[in-house]
């Protein structure tokens, strides 16, 4: 059984979950691949497009950020910002955003913001760019999140970017019209939500890691009753990864 | 065609700094995090030492952290503030948040795009459907009084109900954004003044569009014969362009499609140094204030590190770059 | 790059229109009075006989004027009915209203170019400041009860203070349009089904993003290679798009920038015939009804006559046509 | 003193209202002609520009329609339709859009809808265009019209364009930003408006027409007492309106 890193099994379980026709709305970083993966591997007619507007690009080279030129060459379209996300929200199309957050709370709401207080916080992070956006008009989000209890928390210090609110049908009374987290891909395994109550559960573990590490890493309470373990990468969706996707391990590392 | 000729709009970075940008303004900065940012007219801003700036940006990286570092901006209004793997937030912003020295209103991008579009579009606000009920909405960074300033909105944003649905469906309303000035650094500009970009636009044509005083810098100035043959590829008519400053590698250490690629090393060198004071001070000493303009600023840059970022004009990028 | 081909999404006028326009369907109608109207879709549809179709347009001609003489239009949201000196009037619009047979709201070309780009981008409605007071904000064409229909929305248009203004600073608000199906006729498919126009594009790329499905009829089907060499002149993904129609001269007689120009031979036949029912009735047998598909038209138009529209690849239309 | 028709007289006088930096939105027909012979003669840093996004095109041959490829050619921006109603309002420029419309009453406000009931109209005319949006945005506005009783009106059947709506300050109550009819030029003479009462008043008389022959064809009561006599098309005018901006006399007729 092949050995592999972090990020490789995280990109690869991330990109095991794209439908056959999905539009994939990649970030930087580990999302990029798993978007790169995805369509290299599981789904040949998914497209890739970034939040800048370069639709569908050859990826020859991979870009480390979403304005890096490299998302603007062999595309099918260049358009500017607003098109990207009037194409996110669009509704004829099951558009996947890839996210990433400081932190994550059991309705998989996300912090990119700050740590401490808004007005003066401890730690000043980024900020949305367009990760409320896709959190809020994409058809599906996947997260991102290294699996520690710093990170999956039951407060977020700052609400950047919606997941399922406060459950139940609270995205929907708020004024979003679809999409909502499908599934939180960390280093140690894969999280779902609650079909119902929209509360955030241990999907998967990956091979070697208990339920119980993964509870220990989690600040708030976590239902692992329903936790299978995660097929690990195989041989070619790991090859892709290296050869194809990443081979000067820009993002590997 | 008009007998319009670029005339009296062509001028150095400093004169257009001098005569376009006072202390205060509000200014639009085009590029997206390490892509086709204004860097030139950015470096004569810090050589100027303007104060009290008013930036209003989507998501900004290398401008927007330098003019932070160097103390020109008392105030922004942003949705991201990083530079992909060489800054996952931008080290001087970050730290002048930290510390307090910055009045910072978050947004999201697309909520910041639709504020440019609003102006663009001589609209008082834009609708939104993204954000409802999260911190964007109900954390407020400027303070009151602030909010009373003349180029500051008077609300951050609005909730209200769409009038147009008997359901409960809901809107935000964003207010339009008409900076004073935008900054935009473009491929071409044409010797009646009309700028081409190439490669993504981001939203710089709405930002340009939606500003009082338009400052374009440009790799070249061509004939206009050229761009019209073309004029579906023209995104900025000359009429609407106050200033052009001719800056080759104008956006270095950023990227420019089909010219340059953003160049590592000197982002990496940037990184080392943003990380404390002192060092900054010594990197804003080295590239912006010990340097009288872009000549000297290229030839510090060595000939030979800007060849290794010299863009395929095939490809748009440097290919094989490498960007460890 | 996907390996996206148009595959099934290549097909016939026919084929596009039996799948994809219900009666009853609303459509946005590309192109502006007599330039790049999508004629061959329009044609078939009226051989189709399809029927209580709802238009939605700013500015048009000829496709809307068949549409509406051979009765395929229960309603119609326009701006401006006419085809420039070929009708100042669009005849057969005239005459249906003047007949109380067409249920007509009236906006600017401004109002519905802003609500096709609230459709495009997901927003309910759009601000404006055109109109106040005039009788477009005053005067209904539709009934109370076609308000009821889904596809009509339930109110004009609205008045509202702007609450970013301390004064008496007022918006009007529009809904958006999210039409059925959009038809545009563009120079342009890529063989992975991605549109390039080229001239003007009016609101046709705004109408595209809008609808729920899109049909593209075209001149040319090319390499997606060749399209991406320049993806900078591309507006419409292959994903947005549904059905692609090779139509040569499928806008005649309209005008195709780079590729034909408007044929006022034609245009002053239809003139002449539109003017009574029964001439108009013998225009429509002969140009439409008595034609299977768009080669038997083109054999009817003739060579000679498509020679004399020819456009210039520089100019882009035909320089020194007979206009009179 | 050379002859002229009406259509040369017209197209003249507006043109010689235009100023040097004026960016001139151009209809069809006698506005076209008006916005061409200006640029050419009086002012040539004008630029033309159309509603249909074409910028200062070379126009070489006359469009017909805004939508005439014609407008495309040599432009130094092609843009969609919604730049070029942004560049129409845009603050920082004095534009200058020439109208035509059916019927036009004292305060410049017009009717180009219909004539009759809107929901039953004895005549359908082509409706707003854009000429809702040039009265509503433009800097100034000219107004072309044949100078009839039955155009000149006491009363517009359906009010599609604002001029000054009800006179003195009403137009900026209304909600307008700037703008409004700067003059009305017929085929009789030129009329422009009060600046106080913004009511229609009589400017100029064309040679050889008298106030009296205007207030016949005028439904409304108008102030003749500043009327003066238009200074005649002179030969270059006349040469550069037939030799090169309407050579085939497409619209000169």
């Amino acid at each position: 059984m092949a050995s592999y890193t972090d990020k490789e099994i995280m990109a690869i379980s991330a990109g095991r979950l794209i439908g056959q026709n999905d539009v994939l709305f990649a970030g930087t970083g580990v999302s990029m691949l798993a978007a790169t993966v995805a369509k290299r591997v599981h789904a040949p007619n998914a497209v890739v497009f970034f939040e800048t507007g370069g639709i569908d690009p050859s990826l020859d080279e991979l870009p480390l950020a979403v304005a890096d030129p490299r998302v603007m060459y062999g595309s099918c379209v260049n358009s500017g910002l607003i098109e990207a996300f009037a194409i996110l929200g669009h509704r004829k199309l099951r558009t996947v955003a890839f996210l990433g957050a400081a932190q994550i709370d059991s309705f998989g709401n996300l912090n990119s913001t700050v740590i401490g207080d808004y007005n003066r916080p401890k730690v000043r992070f980024p900020g949305s760019g367009g990760g409320c956006d896709a959190a809020s008009l994409a058809h599906d989000t996947i997260i991102f999140m290294q699996h520690e209890p710093r990170r999956f928390v039951n407060e977020l210090d700052y609400f950047t970017s919606p997941g399922w609110l406060r459950g139940g049908e609270s995205r929907m009374e708020a004024g979003y019209t679809r999409g909502g987290p499908m599934a939180v891909v960390t280093d140690l395994g894969v999280l779902k939500f609650h079909s119902k109550t929209k509360r955030m559960y241990l999907a998967e573990c990956y091979p070697g890691v208990s339920p119980e590490k993964i509870i220990e890493n989690t600040s708030f309470e976590l239902d692992v009753s329903q936790a299978k373990e995660t097929r690990a990468p195989d041989e070619r969706e790991l090859k892709v990864l290296r050869e194809e996707v990443d081979p000067q391990r820009l993002i590997l590392g | 065609m008009s007998e319009e000729r670029i005339g009296d709009k062509l001028m150095t970075a400093r004169e257009a700094v001098e005569r376009f940008i006072p202390d205060g303004a509000q200014i639009a900065l085009g590029g997206f995090t390490i892509n086709r940012n204004p860097m030139a007219l950015a470096r004569e801003i810090v050589r100027q030492g303007k104060k009290d700036l008013h930036l209003v940006c989507h998501s900004h990286g290398q401008a927007m952290d330098l003019l932070v570092g160097a103390g020109c901006v008392k105030r922004i209004e942003i949705a991201y503030a990083g530079s992909g793997r060489f800054a996952p937030t931008s080290i001087r912003f970050r730290k002048a948040v930290q510390e307090g020295a910055l009045e910072v209103e978050d947004y999201s991008n697309f909520q910041m795009s639709l504020r440019f579009l609003g102006g663009s579009l001589g609209l008082p606000f834009m609708p939104a459907k993204t954000g409802f009920e999260t911190d964007l909405v109900k954390k407020q960074g400027f303070s009151e009084s602030s909010r009373t300033e003349p180029k500051v909105a008077n609300k951050k944003m609005l909730e209200m109900e769409n009038p147009f649905d008997s359901g409960r469906d809901k809107v935000l309303l964003l207010p339009s954004l008409t900076p004073d000035v935008a900054l935009v650094h473009a491929q071409y500009v044409g010797d009646d003044g009309t700028a081409r970009i190439k490669g993504l636009t981001f939203a710089d044509v709405e930002q340009a569009r939606a500003a009082k005083t338009l400052i374009v810098s440009c790799e070249e100035i061509v004939p206009a014969e050229h761009l019209r043959q073309d004029p579906d590829q023209n995104q900025l008519p000359h009429f609407l362009v106050d200033a052009v400053v001719k800056a080759p590698y104008g956006a270095h250490p950023t990227a420019c499609h089909f010219f340059y690629d953003y160049h590592p090393q000197h982002l990496w060198t940037y990184k080392k140094n943003a990380g404390n004071d002192r060092a900054f001070m010594d990197y804003l000493q080295e590239w912006v204030f010990g340097i009288s303009d872009e000549h000297d600023y290229l030839e510090k840059v060595g000939i030979s590190e800007l060849l290794t970022i010299k863009a395929s004009r095939i490809t748009g990028y440097a290919p094989g770059l490498d960007r460890r």
